[in-house]
């Protein structure tokens, strides 16, 4: 087995006298798609907000390619190869498509103090952008305003900013909330292929997509982990289809 | 809808128009009238960069305002005294020349927002409305108490300061200076907008947790913009008072903070050329209005409601329609 | 410096932070539930302030003053609510601001229009005038007194609106959540309607008590909307608590460093040069206690955290 | 700007509507004053005072332009731009206040044209920033604060406790009232500019051992304090220049200014038959007692009338020597010039009284006699 490269140890979170983490230990390996699903209210956000750094644990600690991150800012994670997407778009509105795949790759450049030439005519980074928009196929809405986007094309520029970043490790909130089923398909076979590039740590609710990616499946209910498995131990297992599974498949 | 860089060219036009027009009909006071447009619609390009571009909504911009002014009137207060600033460490002397008043304004009042972004961008939203308008306070309690430089009467300067090669007290050249000035903000303003810069910061200012996400620092983006904008609001200062010739802690006023956003808003937040249209709107209407009745704050009170109200995007808002992307 | 009159002046202060109070306890308030900056509010000041004497002219009764001036200043309120206000509420700062600048010029030159440029008169009632003497031997005037006294029963009386009343339940679900208090079937728009005129009553009603020991005069309300921003940023924008501390602490900053700094600069330096420097500090000491509490934490002192 | 005109009140339009209908003005006077917001009955009254006597001269060769300045500085000076840029005036006047005064009138006289000050008298003026242009036809900025320091003295008082805002003229004032008392300081204080409390104040007179109160805090300023000190309890008399006791807020101040003891150069009750005529018709032409700055306001008007009358305006030299004689009837009785154009005049104690329903003020005597000011050495010529 190969080390992981993004891990939680036992982190715990509390908001007053809830616990909104309970000893969480979950871990993302090279090559896998490792999903974590959970009623509403288990404490997914929580949980991505405390790896990706716009969280501080109360305890526990996040390892990222071996190295202990608990102490660092989002912005670091995201340097050191963290590439998230939001369950929520968080896009500016108001500039095209491009500008906004422009701004991840910008980031990765770490060269945003110039002030006078255009970003667009800046050819090593539109070649960033412009091959990441294909990628998730919006090779042909590059010069719409983002808020023409369809909610679904949204999702899309999402994961296309991200894979600007060309990060280490994905961290996806949620990424098929809101398609169709023709989109989520779509979207599906997309990370599909994005594991051979890195790892996706996958929060979804939409359960076809899960267990269509899912190399691993961690449940969460409550804050804690009730279960970790392939997706045949999860369908197997007894407790997972008490809490949670019951009720939706 | 008129194509927003046609209606540019058309402000341009009349910006050189109205004087040359002024000049032949021998009317001096409207070239006046026309710097103290363009001096204001410096001040305000450099808030449209924090504000349109940044989103800082400042309500202390009158402190750079004014700190441009008093570098421009002390250093030519002690040229004019023939008294030096201060004899230790160094002799320093005063100074009548513009380019470097100028760049005394420029430096002061780019430390200046240097510390007092440092300080507000700790806070956002109302606060940071709030606190900058705390800094344009004390600023303004500290010039009416600094007797050394005339407290509340200000300081009087009896010519004004001189341009390599130019007249600058015959209006038209004075003018011509000032509109040189906007214009080279205005082209530094439509690039840095453009820039790698002015993206990572209108991303900043529309979704900071993105810009997070992306390994950029959104506050350092904005403090940069606060500071360049300080600056040029700064400039703007410097040429104010000495288109005045005089200078006095009105500039640090917050009803001079208040009408440099208000230069802004009425052209329309965040497009380039909104701070030009509102400044010169601004100044005809105070010019015509103040005219009509003693009691014209009441019709620019109501004016200005509209123009809130059911004026989406300020003047430019309404001729041209919705900003077209940078494409 | 006595014992004596250092108690005076912290009584001072604290009387003057009570007034301040009677200020930034609406516009709070108008925050906490609508999220609207109103920098009108010190015009709401000004026309209690102006209704009080208008009315204390022409029938001679302060206490009639004092109802005229709570009842002109809701009734502005509600009318600048109904036809300007409402119409803000789901624009962003910047054009709030810009608005109530504009209702500002509207207000004080119509003001202006109607009274004349000179202040007018409003007195301090026979029954509340002159000075008392309070243990210690402190010589104090009575109706600053009376202020203290009605600046407390306004807090106490609004704590109990807030906490114990129909009314005080919509404003705090309104200040938590907008969608629920729609949810509970509660006329959002009359109490939008009701907070604001509630607002500006307590503003009218600190013009005209103010009024009776100061100047009524156009302009009068801008100062006080500033020292009231600057109460509500430090307490905390939206808390009727924090409004309240916020208050005493810039009354009590203010009057004492009026008083104490320029004789702490005595100490070091020579006098004439003490005065001058102490009262410039002095004169600029809240926007620097202002500045140090955002500093230190950047939503006041009670304000929500971001 | 003709537009302007439809800005005065009636009685004014038809004093201009005479001259606007003149063949041609030969003397073009620009006035800046202050007609909107705070502080803007001073500058009515200014105006108002002015404009009366140029209609009661029937004169038809003198056209007045006027502007408001807001009280701005930055506006005064843009109007002062355009007074000699495009109305092309020949005098100006109508400054109130003397921070707008230092930004406009040096550059207005280096530029050849005339000024006649109503209200501000500036020291920087008055001694090495002294012009031949300028004339100040009110005060040096320290004579009424030097008349109550002399005032002081006559009434026997020993220890003052002297305040006023921490700003140029609240210096000045003070300078001036020690300039001419002989007694000790029980305290000398410098408030906030625009305060409106002075709760903190009155207890450190009240502690200090004072035997009188000295304090310069013109408009609402001065109305706040006098009714904070009257409720106060404190008892020791008060001294002030005029500007706290005038008539335009005296009404507002009320009973809390009655006995209480100002100077001026002014007042109402000065027996002389300018001044008589002067306050009957400035009461029947706008219906209300004239105010000190009515009346500097209508002096001003009369300086200029008696200099057009014997020089033309086109002739520096002697328009400035008509102007330097001061041949005309003051409302104060005597009056000239000293040798920095500022005047030489009696300044009067006088005291609150109540007159029927109205507040005014009585003269008790002349404070300081002939009086100059302390700045006319200063001024080379």
């Amino acid at each position: 087995m190969t080390d992981p490269i993004l891990k939680t140890h036992e982190i715990t979170r509390f908001f007053g006298a809830l616990k909104a983490s309970d000893a969480v230990s979950i871990d993302l390996r090279p090559g896998e798609i490792h999903a974590i699903i959970g009623p509403n209210g288990a404490g997914k956000s929580t949980l991505i907000a405390q790896i990706c750094g716009s969280l501080a644990p109360t305890s526990g600690r996040v390892e990222f390619q071996g190295r202990d991150v608990t102490g660092l800012s989002t912005r670091a994670r995201s340097r050191a190869g963290l590439g998230r997407t939001f369950q929520i778009s968080a896009l500016a509105m108001e500039d095209s498509v491009l500008q906004n795949a422009l701004l991840g790759a910008l980031g990765a450049s770490g060269r945003p103090w110039r002030f006078f030439g255009p970003a667009l005519k800046d050819s090593a980074l539109r070649e960033q952008a412009e091959d990441a928009l294909t990628r998730v196929g919006l090779q042909d809405d590059m010069h719409k305003r983002t808020a023409e986007l369809s909610h679904g094309q949204r999702r899309q520029l999402e994961v296309a900013v991200a894979l600007t970043l060309q990060p280490k490790a994905f961290v996806m909130d949620e990424p098929m909330a809101g398609l169709g089923s023709g989109g989520s398909k779509r979207l599906t076979g997309f990370l599909d292929g994005l594991r051979e590039q890195a790892p996706i740590l996958l929060v979804e609710h939409d359960m076809d997509a899960v267990f269509a990616l899912a190399d691993r499946i961690s449940v969460l209910v409550y804050g804690k982990v009730i279960a970790t498995g392939t997706v045949d131990e999860i369908r197997a297992n007894k407790e997972v289809q008490d809490a949670y599974l019951g009720e939706d498949a | 809808m008129i194509r927003e860089t046609h209606l540019n060219l058309g402000i341009i036009a009349l910006l050189i128009a109205i004087p040359a027009w002024a000049l032949m009909a021998d009317e001096p006071f409207i070239i006046t009238l026309m710097t103290r447009a363009v001096v204001f619609a410096l001040a305000a390009v450099g808030l449209n960069i924090a504000l349109g571009l940044g989103g800082l909504v400042s309500l202390g911009h009158a402190v750079f305002f004014g700190i441009g002014g008093y570098a421009m009137g002390i250093l030519a207060h002690h040229a004019q005294t023939y008294t030096p600033l201060t004899e230790w460490p160094f002799l320093l002397e005063g100074t009548k020349s513009m380019p470097v008043i100028w760049l005394t304004a420029i430096v002061a009042s780019t430390f200046a927002a240097l510390v007092i972004g440092i300080l507000s961008l700790r806070t956002a939203g109302v606060y940071f409305i709030m606190i900058t308008l705390a800094f344009g306070q004390m600023f303004f309690f500290f010039a009416i108490s600094w007797s050394a430089y005339g407290g509340e009467d200000g300081l009087s300067i009896y010519v004004r300061n001189g341009f390599p090669g130019l007249n600058t007290l015959v209006p038209v050249q004075y003018f011509g200076l000032c509109l040189v000035i906007l214009l080279a903000a205005l082209f530094l303003n439509a690039r840095l907008a453009k820039s790698p810069f002015g993206l990572a910061l209108n991303a900043a200012r529309q979704t900071p947790a993105r810009v997070e996400t992306v390994g950029l620092d959104p506050t350092r983006l904005k403090l940069v913009a606060f500071v360049i904008s300080g600056a040029i609001t700064g400039l703007a200062g410097a040429l104010f008072a000495d288109l005045n010739r005089f200078v006095s802690p009105t500039m640090f006023s917050w009803q001079l903070s208040g009408e440099i956003m208000i230069f802004v808003i009425i052209g329309g937040v965040g497009r380039l050329f909104g701070p030009v249209v509102g400044a010169l709107v601004f100044v005809a209407l105070e010019h015509l209005l103040g005219g009509l009745s003693e009691y014209w704050h009441i019709y620019l009170g109501i004016l200005l409601l509209l123009i809130v109200l059911f004026g989406r995007g300020g003047i430019i808002g309404m001729l041209c329609g919705r900003e077209r992307l940078h494409d | 410096m006595t014992f004596v009159l250092f108690a005076e002046q912290v009584l001072n202060g604290l009387q003057f932070g009570i007034m301040l109070f009677l200020m930034a306890a609406g516009l709070t308030l108008i925050f906490g539930v609508m999220g609207l900056i109103n920098l009108a509010h010190g015009s709401l000041y000004m026309i209690g302030a102006f209704a009080a004497a208008a009315v204390a002219g022409a029938t001679g009764s302060f206490l009639l003053a004092l109802i005229a001036a709570l009842a002109a200043a809701a009734a502005a309120g509600a009318l600048v609510e109904i036809v300007v206000i409402r119409r803000l509420y789901d624009k962003d700062h910047l054009d709030q601001v810009l608005a109530t600048f504009a209702l500002i010029l509207i207000f004080s030159e119509g003001t202006r229009w109607v009274f004349g440029s000179f202040p007018l008169f409003l007195n301090i009632p026979e029954t509340l005038s002159g000075p008392v003497t309070l243990p210690g031997g402190i010589q104090y005037p009575l109706y600053r007194i009376t202020l203290i006294v009605a600046g407390l029963l306004v807090a106490v009386g609004l704590g109990l609106l807030i906490s114990r009343t129909r009314i005080g339940i919509q404003i705090r679900a309104g200040e938590n959540d907008r969608e629920m208090i729609a949810a509970l079937g509660i006329d959002i728009s009359r109490l939008y309607t009701l907070v604001f005129a509630l607002g500006a009553a307590l503003a009218g009603l600190a013009g005209a008590l103010v009024g009776a020991i100061q100047s009524v005069q156009v302009g009068m309300g801008e100062p006080v909307l500033i020292l009231a921003f600057v109460v509500i940023v430090i307490g905390g924008i939206g808390s009727i608590k924090g409004a309240l501390i916020g208050s005493l602490l810039v009354g009590l900053t203010d009057t004492l460093g009026g008083v104490f700094l320029p004789q702490l600069f005595k100490l070091v330096m020579e006098p004439s040069a003490a005065t001058n420097l102490g009262s410039s500090l002095a004169s600029m000491a809240i926007y620097i206690l202002m500045g140090a509490v955002l500093i230190w934490r950047p939503t006041g002192l009670f304000g929500a955290r971001a | 700007m003709k537009t302007t005109l439809k800005a005065l009140s009636t009685a004014a339009v038809a004093a201009l509507a005479m001259t606007a209908g003149a063949a041609q003005a030969e003397v073009k006077v620009g006035m800046i004053t202050t007609l909107s917001g705070g502080g803007a009955g001073l500058g009515i009254d200014v105006r108002d005072g002015f404009m009366l006597a140029i209609k009661q001269s029937g004169r038809t060769d003198i056209e007045v332009v006027i502007e408001d300045d807001q009280r701005k500085p930055d506006v005064a000076v843009q109007l002062a731009d355009k007074m000699v840029q495009s109305e092309k005036v020949d005098v100006m006047t109508g400054i109130i206040w003397s921070n707008l005064a230092m930004a406009v009138v040096p550059s207005v006289t280096a530029q050849g044209k005339f000024y006649l000050s109503p209200n501000a008298g500036p020291s920087a003026l008055a001694g090495r920033g002294c012009h031949e242009n300028y004339f100040n036809v009110a005060w040096q900025n320290d004579n009424l604060h030097e008349a109550a320091g002399a005032y002081a003295n006559s009434a026997g008082y020993g220890k003052s406790f002297i305040l006023a805002p921490n700003y140029p003229a609240g210096k000045d004032a003070l300078t001036g009232y020690k300039r001419f008392f002989e007694g000790d300081l029980a305290g000398e204080l410098y408030t906030k500019l625009g305060q409106t409390d002075y709760a903190a104040e009155i207890a450190q007179i009240r502690a200090s051992g004072a035997d009188s109160v000295f304090f310069f805090l013109p408009g609402g300023m001065g109305i706040a304090f006098l009714k904070q000190y009257a409720d106060s309890g404190v008892d020791l008399p008060v001294v002030g220049p005029a500007f706290s006791f005038d008539q335009g807020i005296l009404q507002a101040v009320g009973g809390a200014a009655l006995g209480v003891v100002n100077t001026s150069q002014w007042n109402k009750d000065i027996d002389n038959a300018t001044n008589a005529a002067f306050v009957d018709s400035f009461q029947a032409e706008y219906g209300r007692l004239p105010s000190l700055y009515a009346s500097q306001g209508f002096d001003t008007a009369n300086l200029l009338i008696s200099a057009v009358e014997k020089a033309d305006v086109s002739d520096a030299d002697a328009f400035r020597a008509a102007l330097k004689a001061a041949e005309f009837d003051s409302t104060r009785g005597d009056f000239a010039f000293g040798d920095n154009h500022h005047p030489i005049q009696n300044i009067y104690a006088r005291e609150v009284i109540q007159e029927g329903d109205v507040f005014t003020n009585k003269i008790l005597g002349v404070a300081l006699e002939n009086h100059s000011d302390a700045y006319a050495g200063d001024c080379k010529m």
